[in-house]
């Protein structure tokens, strides 16, 4: 009934709780306040206290989905698939999601002191990591069949990983061409926008011409290349745009000039 | 009894499905859609038209085209009509490899016109053509953003059959999936076919 | 693409473990709520768009209420001018878009794939998917009551510069912009499946010169829907565009032409005029003949003349704008254009008539609506005519006479025969009639309260009262026929709660009397040789059709001397619906999620961006889930593969997910 | 799965081969590039005579737009009823919009 995962988080909402009540009355926390939530009295360090305090109510909302969905739960699994006993079952694949999520955090953390867009980046990836991680982990106590969980996670998670990686494919070759021929001149924007759908067509061209080619060079190549758009996206997304002068209409062309404004801002 | 009498005839149902057209309901489906489309982008060219020389006084999008750039994003979404072309051939021909490659291609030179597609709008939004300036300005920004819009939904598209293909759920017999996706994206070609001459061209009297 | 080739295949032998805690899995429901939201079958999605229609022809139908007791007398203050603007344009609103043209799709839906001897219409699952996004368009529309600060005031054609955010500051006119764009994705969507159905999935034998008329009616409806919605479309993103990011578009300081609006709306809104009037004109081509016991006088003529009509509606519209100055020459063209577009519909009319002439008429309820349809009309259609004359016109513009006009061609042509099909349809549906009684007290209610209402507004109009006027002063001798077109109107009211209370009462009833049986009006399409109501599979066996008329000519013959026999019992040549393997679509939920997300989006436009992202993250996963989703359940147990394979729905999907797009902007 | 050969093996009968496509394409790559020259018109002097431009232009763009439905949509090989329904939404799209145009006064005061 109380499985690991409950007692964890259960036992990890007290902690929390407890400390929040500890840092609100340390903090300057006035009569029940702490204990209350603020109903009376303060609560002391608004930002610390919420913290800690939201973090135990979030740990303990999952204990109890833990228990509600009795997840994790041999017992319950065995009763349910009615069997004698679960046969454990390896996980299905390696996982990287720790990784992205340790590199998420990293990003974040980074992102505190140098710039807010590279804390969102890390709270994203965090979040895509837990999802994620979250998804595998259900996914691998599904049912007592490898290949049925991972199509029972697929059936689930597809839907949202297909369309989101795709945008985020597309957008980075949008985002790092439209930097690139921003950083360009007039001139240059024409003529980086021609090279890189070259570089695109031309390996293309090769590896129609050559499917055969040894796949490592089709991969070098391509990784190559796409590293290359992306570097030279950020790079000219740092360095900025070219000077843009601003057009001044020649007036009489256009009829009533009462309505021209040099202020174009939105 | 019924049973049976009922199994020969779903049988006969499914000999019938060779639709009465000959042509499948998703083709068909598909171009009943792209004749619809030409009544949205004839809507949208002809408020252009209509307003393009309605500058209130102020910068007209004809004043500041950029035609070589335009002449090369429109080069590259002409030739992704030749990958995607390619692309259905080959699958049509079971070449998965080469069909994915050329799917690839054509989403990438996609994103380059998109790319293109911003590029510009950020110079003219420097050059002071914002979406509000004048009349001319939202109209040209609506019609050319309503394709762009277009083309990246087509990327997207493009992006999924290769992820399909890629974990091996496109195979040769989904062939016709490929050839309407196609079929949209080379709509969105003709379509900037239409509008590089007529808006972009086409120079003001 | 048919993603999931396979069923999900559980090992080790543990078969009944198939739905894991907390799987999303296939609905599979039989009856019950969860049957109907998650249904796929034409039949019911044709039930629910009635039942839906219905309820949004109470709403209008109050809103039109609320009018007319306005104008019963003069110089009423019973409701404000604002709230009088707001009330007749959602009125308007409400009657177009959420009650003619969906009661229409009730019968597209129920009856094309009957008339055409189908299983289902070509996409079940887009078919799910426009019923539901028309729903949640019409909630949307109808929520700018409480949190758009009132109805959109602009008039249901919403002319610039008076829909700009000057003239109209609250959110209604956002919400009739973004409703009506969210119904235009359904209505697109439902236009190419029903076009692919009827050109694709005939029974064998259906040439398309032996369909219904009734179903070539409606195959032109929708091909005047499938193309006349992107130009709404365009006009309402323009008016979005304007409202909501101040772009340009119908500003004339900013040197825009607010002309443009009424051009693009007047291109889409008269062939919408067809859309409105052509089922209705399919519906009493069923009823006049079943009930004059003769087959339609000129087949031929009748269709063609049905796509004269769809063709020449395109070519009319700027005679809504003779006033606007669009210049003689553009006058003189649409003139003459729509002087040109009365002879089709005269060929109709003559048509019906010569059905009738000799035949051995049985006036039915059905069939009286039938023959008032065509009474009705005409003298909308006559009045018409007088627009035409551009001079005319001119005086007539902006009077009570346009009004009357138009209610004359939509209500007395329109939604006469739309309840005439009810009367004539409902036991197929239902399995049981509705009182011939009680539904002859609703018919006579309805006519004479319908030209009470209307009748006078002509008059009115001549007399010079203009239309969208909150309230008029005495003495200018308009009192008596206001008087009597708010009488009219309670009685037209009271005409639709006797059909509500027959609706009621009769399936009451109904326990104690026989079942009507496969063909209760010794009828002649196809939908008649099925049991009543229509078994889930529609067709036993799919029909060999040889003929016109096919049904009827299993049941009569024409002898040698011309004259007509039987030839077989009804029930003897008709089907008994036993067949239990028939193979069936699954029923699926991405439809209304999908359609869910549609609204959230809109609300987004209007409130806050981020709903967009909520409401944009719902659509695509819903539009992914969809295409991943096999058209069959794997686990449904069926033995057939489906032959709708469904490549690109994905497409097709796309399209609804592309004007979704657009509408963010 | 012979079925599916069976029709692709049809297909390929009727379908032009990729070196079909190649060609198309280097038509339309030469016409565009004759269309980006009428923007030299100080290079390419006939191209100032307004009516000789536009001439130009629309036969180019007509072309083009030609060889892309026709070949690459595969409306030569296909059905005609496809070709017949993207026609009509082609027809009813110009003419309408051509005539709003034609209202505006938009072709007299050019």
């Amino acid at each position: 009934m109380f499985t690991t995962g409950f007692k964890f988080y259960f036992g990890l909402a007290v902690a929390l709780v407890l400390s929040a009540v500890v840092y609100g009355y340390a903090t300057g926390g006035e009569h029940v306040g702490p204990v209350t939530w603020g109903w009376k009295g303060g609560v002391g360090d608004h930002v610390g206290y919420t913290m800690l305090m939201a973090g135990g109510v979030v740990a303990s909302a999952v204990s109890f989905v833990i228990v509600a969905f009795r997840d994790a739960d041999p017992s319950a699994q065995a009763h349910y698939l009615g069997v004698d006993e679960i046969v454990p079952t390896a996980s299905v694949t390696g996982s990287y999601w720790p990784v992205v999520a340790a590199f998420g955090a990293g990003i974040g953390l980074l992102g505190l002191v140098l710039t807010p867009v590279l804390f969102v980046g890390g709270i994203v990836a965090c979040s895509i990591a837990a999802i994620e991680w979250m998804m595998d982990a259900w996914a691998d106590r599904a049912t007592g069949d490898a290949s049925a969980n991972a199509a029972l996670r697929d059936r689930v998670m597809a839907p949202f990983e297909i369309p989101v990686a795709a945008t985020l494919t597309v957008a980075v070759i949008v985002l790092a061409g439209s930097r690139i021929f921003l950083n360009a001149s007039k001139n240059g924007a024409v003529l980086w926008a021609a090279l890189i759908a070259i570089a695109i067509f031309g390996i293309g061209i090769l590896y129609a011409a050559k499917p055969k080619m040894n796949r490592n060079v089709v991969a070098g190549l391509v990784l190559t290349c796409g590293l290359a758009v992306i570097a030279g996206g950020i790079v000219a997304g740092v360095d900025g745009e070219r000077e843009f002068h601003h057009h001044v209409p020649h007036g009489d062309d256009h009829g009533d000039d009462s309505h021209a404004e040099d202020d174009h801002s939105e | 009894m019924s049973t049976a009498t009922a199994t020969a005839d779903t049988h006969h149902d499914h000999d019938s499905h060779a639709t009465n057209t000959g042509i499948s309901n998703n083709k068909l489906a598909m171009w009943l859609f792209l004749s619809t489309e030409c009544l949205l982008f004839g809507a949208l060219i002809s408020t252009y038209l209509l307003y393009k020389t309605r500058g209130n006084g102020d910068v007209l999008p004809t004043d500041i085209f950029d035609i070589p750039f335009t002449s090369v994003s429109s080069f590259v979404l002409l030739m992704s009509s030749l990958t995607m072309v390619l692309a259905l051939s080959a699958v049509t021909r079971g070449e998965m490899d080469r069909g994915k490659a050329w799917l690839l291609v054509t989403a990438m030179l996609g994103g380059v016109f998109i790319g293109g597609q911003v590029y510009e709008f950020t110079s003219f939004y420097r050059e002071g053509l914002g979406y509000t300036t004048n009349p001319a300005a939202s109209a040209f920004y609506t019609l050319t953003g309503f394709h762009g819009v277009h083309v990246s939904l087509g990327i997207l598209m493009l992006m999924s059959l290769w992820v399909a293909a890629q974990q091996g759920k496109l195979t040769q017999k989904n062939t016709e999936t490929v050839e309407i996706v196609g079929l949209y994206w080379h709509f969105v070609d003709i379509v900037w076919i239409f509008i590089f001459t007529v808006i972009y061209l086409i120079p003001p009297a | 693409m048919t993603i999931t080739e396979e069923p999900l295949a559980l090992g080790s032998g543990v078969t009944f473990a198939q739905r894991p805690l907390g799987v999303l899995t296939r609905p599979q429901a039989q009856g019950g709520w969860k049957d109907w939201v998650s249904t796929v079958d034409h039949k019911k999605i044709g039930i629910m768009y009635g039942v839906a229609a219905m309820f949004f022809f109470v709403v209008g139908g109050l809103e039109a209420l609320l009018i007319r007791t306005q104008l019963a007398f003069p110089d009423q203050g019973f409701i404000s001018a604002d709230l009088y603007n707001q009330i007749f344009t959602m009125h308007g609103v409400t009657m177009v878009f959420l009650f003619i043209m969906p009661l229409a799709a009730a019968f597209a839906n129920y009856l094309i794939p009957l008339q055409i001897g189908a299983r289902d219409v070509a996409f079940p699952r887009l078919n799910a998917l426009s019923f539901w996004v028309w729903l949640s368009g019409a909630i949307f529309l109808n929520t700018s009551w409480i949190v758009g600060g009132g109805g959109a005031n602009c008039g249901w054609f919403c002319y610039s510069p008076n829909s700009g955010i000057v003239f109209s500051p609250t959110h209604g006119v956002d919400f009739y912009a973004v409703g009506l764009l969210i119904t235009g994705i359904a209505s697109l969507v439902s236009a190419v499946n029903l076009i692919v159905t009827c050109l694709n999935m005939r029974a064998p034998g259906m040439d398309l010169m032996r369909m219904p008329v009734l179903t070539w009616m409606l195959l032109v409806t929708q091909f005047l829907l499938a193309f006349a919605l992107p130009v709404i479309t365009v006009a309402l993103l323009l008016l979005l565009f304007d409202r909501t990011f101040d772009s340009q578009f119908f500003d004339p300081d900013a040197g825009a032409d607010p002309l443009l609006w009424q051009h693009l709306f007047w291109i889409f809104g008269h062939p919408e005029v067809y859309i409105i009037i052509l089922p209705s004109f399919g519906i009493i081509s069923e009823i006049i003949p079943t009930f004059s016991r003769k087959p339609i006088f000129g087949y031929t003529a009748m269709v063609f003349s049905g796509i004269a009509i769809g063709f020449m509606g395109w070519g009319v519209w700027a005679h809504h704008m003779f006033v606007s100055g669009i210049g003689p020459i553009s006058v003189a063209a649409f003139s003459m254009a729509t002087m040109f577009i009365a002879v089709p519909t005269g060929v109709k009319i003559l048509n019906w008539l010569t059905t009738m002439w000799g035949g051995k008429l049985h006036f039915t309820t059905a069939m009286l609506f039938a023959t008032g349809t065509v009474a009705m009309f005409t003298i909308g259609g006559l009045s018409g005519v007088t627009h035409s004359l551009a001079p005319a016109d001119t005086q007539q513009t902006d009077t009570y006479y346009i009004v009357a006009h138009f209610h004359y061609v939509i209500f007395g042509g329109g939604v006469l025969g739309l309840f005439g099909g009810a009367y004539f349809w409902w036991p197929k549906v239902f399995g049981h009639f509705l009182n011939e009684k009680r539904g002859k007290i609703n018919f006579w209610l309805m006519l004479i309260g319908f030209n009470l209402t209307f009748g006078p507004m002509h008059v009115l109009g001549l007399q010079g009262m203009s239309r969208r006027i909150d309230t008029y002063s005495a003495g200018y001798g308009f009192e008596f026929w206001n008087l009597m077109a708010t009488i009219g109107s309670y009685l037209i009211a009271i005409s639709v709660v006797v059909f509500f209370y027959n609706v009621w009462k009769s399936k009451k009833e109904a326990v104690d009397l026989p079942p009507p049986g496969p063909d209760p009006w010794d009828a002649r399409s196809l939908e008649w040789s099925i049991p009543s109501p229509t078994p889930e599979h529609n067709f036993d066996e799919l029909p060999q059709v040889e003929s016109f008329d096919h049904w009827w000519f299993q049941k009569y013959d024409i002898d040698d001397e011309g004259k007509v026999v039987r030839i077989a019992n009804t029930d003897d040549v008709a089907q008994d619906g036993s067949a239990t393997d028939v193979h069936l679509p699954s029923p699926s939920y991405w439809p209304l999620v999908l359609a869910i997300g549609l609204p959230l989006i809109g609300y987004g436009i209007i409130f806050n961006l981020w709903l967009c992202v909520l409401g944009g993250l719902l659509t695509g996963g819903a539009i992914y889930a969809w295409v991943l989703e096999p058209v069959d359940d794997p686990d449904a147990g069926h033995g057939h593969d489906d032959h709708h394979d469904e490549a690109a729905e994905l497409a097709a999907v796309a399209s609804g997910a592309g004007s979704d797009n657009e509408g963010e902007g | 799965m012979s079925e599916a050969t069976a029709v692709s093996e049809t297909h390929d009968d009727h379908h032009p081969s990729d070196w079909d496509y190649v060609k198309i394409a280097g038509i339309l790559a030469v016409l565009t590039t004759i269309e980006v020259l009428t923007y030299f018109e100080s290079v390419f002097t006939f191209f100032e005579t307004r009516w000789i431009l536009l001439t130009t232009l629309f036969v180019l763009m007509v072309v083009k737009f030609w060889l892309v439905a026709r070949m690459f949509m595969h409306l030569k090989q296909d059905k005609p009823i496809l070709s017949q329904s993207f026609a009509a939404g082609l027809a009813l799209a110009t003419g309408v919009y051509l005539v709003t145009l034609f209202a505006f006064d938009f072709f007299f005061s050019a």
